[in-house]
């Protein structure tokens, strides 16, 4: 099983990395493009057969390693 | 590997492709980038067709990139000797001795292409493979420099390039902890279709544990740590061998990925093993990979190898001989331990987190035979791969001597203080301060003098002597005059470094250049290096590193030359330093060398002018020695510490550069008069570019002894005038600039070009 | 005072972490391997260095922050060791929840290398007492992930029991966003925990111990926790 | 319009942070897990209305500054 981790920053917490490219992309004359925000994937191969098995795997990786729930949400998805 | 016969009757053994492998033919041979001739030589060599892997090790190793076969019989004019020697070139990098047991390695090289295909990782890899080439010798990398070219600024990818590239040097040398403390940033029309991207790394070692690469010791197991292997950049060294077209970009297989995290941990992992007496040989694997590493290694040591390639750890499944011997995947390396240590060694490497395995063996056959899955997949002589490699007398014409162009065929400008302003704030010299407030210039803790001045200073830690360092070239008077170019480049590192206070010990190089096979580029490189050579003869400061990188041409237009020097020099003594920044008020200003303006290839001349023009100023060398000997000499004596040559830009850059470093204090000069005594135009005097100039400041109850001084070095001298303390550049008759001024023109560019 | 600095895998300030503490304590401190699962005992001060510990790799600090000897420096750090993190180190201390906030990619993007000013908004605790409150001294960073977030809470309790050590700010001491190398809230440059015994910044002492480094205002941290200790 | 382009390495490319990521989880105790791969996220907004006329613009802008093709493939999905 896979699982796939997405792993963006909350609302309200600047995004300095997505600004910036907002930046670039209207400096290459691409307009009409609001707010851009830029966040991480983290794409795990799984020995896990379960799904709700893995997916309470995968919580737990999230919160002990993956995000920072300082400032990151995530998402799970399984594939 | 004790099952491995360790003696190999070469030609019987069966030699086999792997059956899903296409048939090698001449055609496949030149896709690989071997000629018709160099074909032939091939199935002579064997005596019959060659299977595909090694086919693959004759088009790496024949590469121009591997081989130096355009550049070989010109190189060894460099004198390449001196007491300081303790290696010259043909090692991973140049030795040299540095006093109290110590040596001083370093080495630059070229990441040209692959920077311009993807500039964040082809920078970062090139960082990586020049910080190898000096921790396999032995040394604990201090210091990082790098030498940059790009196109114009206004060109549509110069503005992705540089933020790539010095994100990438950046990214790779700060995360592996390894001050970036200089280098040089040029922008040219001619580079915009093949940037360049030199770096060089500078380490530190005790002289009597210098580690080499000549394999010795038959049945001795050859080890790989360090990374695992994937089919990154399979053919990076033929690729780096070949012009550019404007599809390359798709073409192109995958370049490299860079990974400093692991290459922090190979140089700790390497130096520890390092401290025991484990290891016979060691050669990182650079360009050509495991292909390059093995061959030179047991080529240089005369002996044979042996490889089980079942046993190479690889990342991605089912590799080929063929790609494991062409991959270039980065942060590996091949040593050769004395018996027995293989449990010692890889203790450590485990401790690190890092890859190890015995690979094979040396032999005595002379060859190299390759195995996997069971079959002799390569069998050749090594001599064939590597001295025997071919060696080409390119045709090459001298180039077109250009004429002197006077100061009253270049326009002077209406506005001379504006001139100034602009000339400051000109892409070629304005401040570089963007690029390296990326670069950690101060980790380790030893940074004496951070990147702005003349050259950059690293303490030997723990002692108070220091290493100065710098990387220069004037590629505009290579291409006017290759032989004054390549002497100017030598004889500006050498000015750099004695304008700190250093003695300058020895250069490496990196010979940046169009495609060899038109003669008029053989022509510049032939030029570029025979000046290199009286220079350096001259000042007795050889070359003991470089490297060449040819073809760099896009769609027929190739770059100005550029043969980049690494100079690197001692200060025994780091109290007695200088740097370029006004100290005090009340100093006498004194110019140092002869002044005759010369605007011939100036920077001056090709904004007034709009073109390149003229020929380039001459170098005279000795001139040049005596006037850096007296620079060095008072600056020893602790009697000079404000001091800058004078280059790019000539005067004006020199005097607004002494304002710029310094605490807010200001100048009231006059111009200089030419070796007559008579006056020079003004634009002569501010913006000509003659060679072998200082300017210093001193205590002005000083100035007589200095005058003195100079005249009995016969070191031609002038005082222009004072420092003061109020923020101003006062040139009389000509203009007055207040240094806030002189600052934000100077400050502007990069960060407008990068906004 | 006996001090260890921590080393993990892609430290590379471990070395002048050292040679600042051997300086000021005159005596060499002890390096702890990151797989150690406890710390020498009778230990005066933990450091942990500046650098990439594993490439920086997800998140800076974050893989540090869960290896192995963490747990006891947690642990020493809960009865009253005193701990100091710099840059990276500072890092691993917010990861590792020893200090509260993260420290995200500067606002400019870039990485930044640069002599700065601070002000010492809190001079009376161990790691600052050398210095007078409210000085402006000079400050070194070296980061790209040193703009440091909290929520508004956080931020207050901070603010309030004067938790905030130093700040960016200009030639003046004035706080201002042009003084500010990476975008942090309020300029923070460094922060205690509640109890006053866990210290993180940015900016690196141990590259201003000298003149011909560039300046003496970095020894401030370690003579203090020298002075400190002989207080104690 | 919204757009949400994932950016991976493609296949073969080494991924050093995915290595260490695993490494990570591996060190925290969760075993069973193979592979680590690590991307990116941009999320767009956009002004378009038009979904082919907003996927071909972000293919573009993807070509153009987003990915770099010789390491990187991405894949673009419009909310
Ligand atoms: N790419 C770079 N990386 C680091 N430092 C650089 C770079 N380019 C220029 N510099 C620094 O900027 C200063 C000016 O460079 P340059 O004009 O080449 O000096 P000089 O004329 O004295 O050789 C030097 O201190 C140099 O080290
Ligand atoms: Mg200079």
């Amino acid at each position: 099983m896979k699982a796939r981790v997405h792993i963006t920053l909350k609302p309200g917490v600047l995004d300095p990395e997505g600004k910036a490219i907002g930046r670039g992309l209207a400096a290459l004359g691409y307009d009409g493009v609001g707010e851009v925000r830029q966040g991480k994937v983290v794409e795990l191969d799984l020995a896990d057969t379960e799904p709700q098995a893995a997916r309470d795997r995968v919580d737990a990786m999230c919160r002990d390693l993956l995000a920072n729930t300082v400032i990151e949400r995530y998402e799970i998805e399984l594939i | 590997m004790p099952d491995n016969p360790t003696k190999t009757q070469g030609a019987q053994t069966p030699v086999a492709d792997t059956p899903t492998e296409p048939a090698v033919t001449a055609d496949l041979a030149a896709e690989h980038g071997l000629n018709a001739a160099e074909y032939d030589r091939v199935l002579a060599t064997l005596g019959r067709t060659p299977t595909l892997t090694e086919l693959g090790l004759y088009s790496v190793m024949w590469s121009e990139h591997c081989s130096y076969k355009s550049s070989r019989r010109h190189l060894k004019k460099l004198p390449t000797s001196g007491p300081q020697v303790i290696q010259g070139p043909g090692e991973n990098a140049g030795v040299v001795d540095i006093g109290n047991g110590q040596a001083a390695i370093f080495k630059m090289e070229s990441h040209n292409h692959p920077s311009f295909i993807e500039p964040y990782q082809g920078a970062a890899t090139g960082v990586g493979g020049i910080l190898r080439d000096v921790f396999t010798m032995g040394a604990r990398p201090v210091a990082l420099l790098n030498a940059l070219s790009f196109g114009a600024p206004d060109h549509a990818k110069t503005q992705h390039l540089v933020s790539g590239v010095v994100a990438g040097i950046g990214g790779y040398g700060n995360c592996v902890g390894v001050p970036t403390v200089g280098g040089e940033t040029r922008f040219h029309s001619r580079y915009n279709g093949n940037i360049l991207v030199n770096a060089m790394a500078v380490g530190l070692a005790d002289a009597d544990k210098i580690f080499y690469s000549a394999a010795a010791g038959v049945g001795n197991p050859v080890v790989y740590v360090g990374a695992k292997t994937g089919r990154d950049g399979i053919h990076g060294a033929t690729m780096a061998s070949a012009e550019f077209s404007e599809d390359s970009a798709e073409k192109r297989p995958t370049v490299q990925v860079g990974d400093p995290f692991t290459e922090k941990l190979l140089i700790e992992a390497c130096l520890e093993l390092m401290a025991t007496d484990a290891i016979v040989a060691i050669q990182d694997m650079g360009a050509a990979g495991l292909t390059s590493s093995s061959a030179e290694m047991a080529g240089k040591g005369g002996v044979g190898i042996r490889l089980d390639l079942d046993r190479v750890p690889t990342r991605e499944d089912a590799m080929t001989a063929y790609e494991m011997m062409l991959s270039e995947s980065q942060e590996r390396m091949l040593m050769v331990l004395k018996p027995g240590r293989e449990d010692q060694a890889r203790a450590i490497f485990e401790k690190w987190e890092l890859d190890f395995a015995v690979i094979g063996a040396l032999t005595d056959t002379g060859r190299m035979t390759l195995v996997n899955g069971g079959r002799t997949v390569a069998d050749v002589p090594l001599d064939s791969l590597t001295d025997d490699a071919p060696n080409y007398d390119r045709p090459h014409v001298p180039s077109e001597p250009r004429p002197l162009l006077r100061p009253d065929e270049v326009p002077a400008a209406d506005d001379m203080g504006q001139a100034i302003l602009d000339m400051v704030g000109a892409p070629d010299l304005a401040s570089r301060r963007w690029i390296w407030e990326q670069y950690d210039h101060t980790v380790m803790g030893d940074t004496i003098a951070r990147p702005g001045g003349d050259a950059a200073i690293v303490r030997v830690h723990g002692t108070n002597k220091g290493l100065a360092l710098t990387a220069d070239c004037t590629p505009r008077y290579c291409e006017a005059d290759p032989f004054e170019g390549g002497k100017q480049a030598v004889a500006e590192t050498w000015r750099n470094l004695s304008a700190v206070g250093a003695e300058p010990l020895a250069v490496t190089d990196c010979l940046n250049f169009g495609n060899p096979e038109r003669p008029e580029i053989m022509g510049q490189f032939v030029g570029c290096i025979e000046g290199m050579a009286q220079a350096c003869e001259a000042l007795g400061y050889p070359v003991v590193s470089g490297n060449v990188s040819l073809y760099n041409e896009t769609e027929g237009q190739a770059i100005l030359p550029t043969p980049t020097l690494g100079g690197v020099g001692l200060i025994r003594n780091l109290d007695h330093r200088a740097s370029p920044g006004i100290k005090r008020a009340g100093d006498a200003v004194f110019l140092l060398g002869e002044t005759r303006g010369h605007l011939g290839a100036s920077l001056y001349a090709a904004h007034a002018l709009g073109h390149d023009a003229g020929a380039p100023p001459p170098v005279d060398l000795d001139l040049e020695m005596r006037a850096g000997g007296l620079v060095r000499q008072e600056i020893a004596l602790g009697r000079l510490d404000t001091v800058h040559d004078l280059s790019d830009g000539g005067l004006a850059e020199a005097l607004a550069t002494l304002m710029l470093a310094g605490d807010g204090y200001g100048l009231d000069v006059r111009l200089p008069n030419d070796p007559d005594g008579q006056p020079l135009a003004a634009h002569a005097a501010l913006f000509g570019e003659d060679q072998g100039r200082y300017l210093v400041c001193l205590p002005a109850d000083r100035a007589e002894a200095f005058a003195h001084a100079c005249a009995e070095a016969r070191v031609p001298v002038e005082r222009i005038g004072d420092t003061v303390a109020g923020p101003q550049l006062a040139i009389a008759g000509v203009a007055t600039l207040a240094l806030d001024d002189l600052r934000a023109a100077h400050e502007r560019f990069l960060p407008t070009l990068m906004a | 005072m006996k001090s260890a600095v921590i080393v993990f895998p892609g430290s590379n300030c471990d070395r002048d972490m050292m040679v600042a503490l051997e300086a000021a304590t005159g005596r060499p401190p002890v390096a702890v391997w990151h797989r150690e699962t406890s710390l020498p005992a009778d230990l005066d001060l933990v450091a942990l260095p500046g650098g990439f510990s594993y490439g920086d790799y997800l998140r800076s600090g974050a893989i540090a922050g869960r290896s192995p000897v963490m747990a006891d420096v947690k642990a020493r750090a809960e009865r009253g060791l005193r701990v100091l993190g710099v840059c990276n180190g500072f890092q691993v201390l917010c990861e590792a929840g020893l200090l509260p906030g993260a420290l995200m990619r500067n606002t400019g993007i870039h990485f930044v290398c640069r002599d700065v000013h601070l002000r010492v908004d809190n001079a009376r605790t161990a790691f600052t007492n050398a210095y007078g409150q409210g000085q402006v001294i000079r400050g070194h960073v070296a980061h790209h992930d040193g703009n440091y977030f909290c929520d508004d809470d956080t931020l207050t309790a901070l603010e309030d029991q004067g938790r905030v050590a130093f700040r960016y700010c200009a030639a003046d001491g004035a706080v201002t966003p042009d003084a500010n190398p990476n975008g942090s809230r309020n300029n923070i440059a460094g922060v205690l925990n509640a109890a006053g015994n866990v210290l993180g910044m940015m900016p690196h002492p141990e590259r201003l111990i000298a003149p011909e480094l560039g300046g003496t205002d970095g020894r401030g941290v370690f003579d203090s926790l020298v002075a400190a200790l002989a207080d104690a």
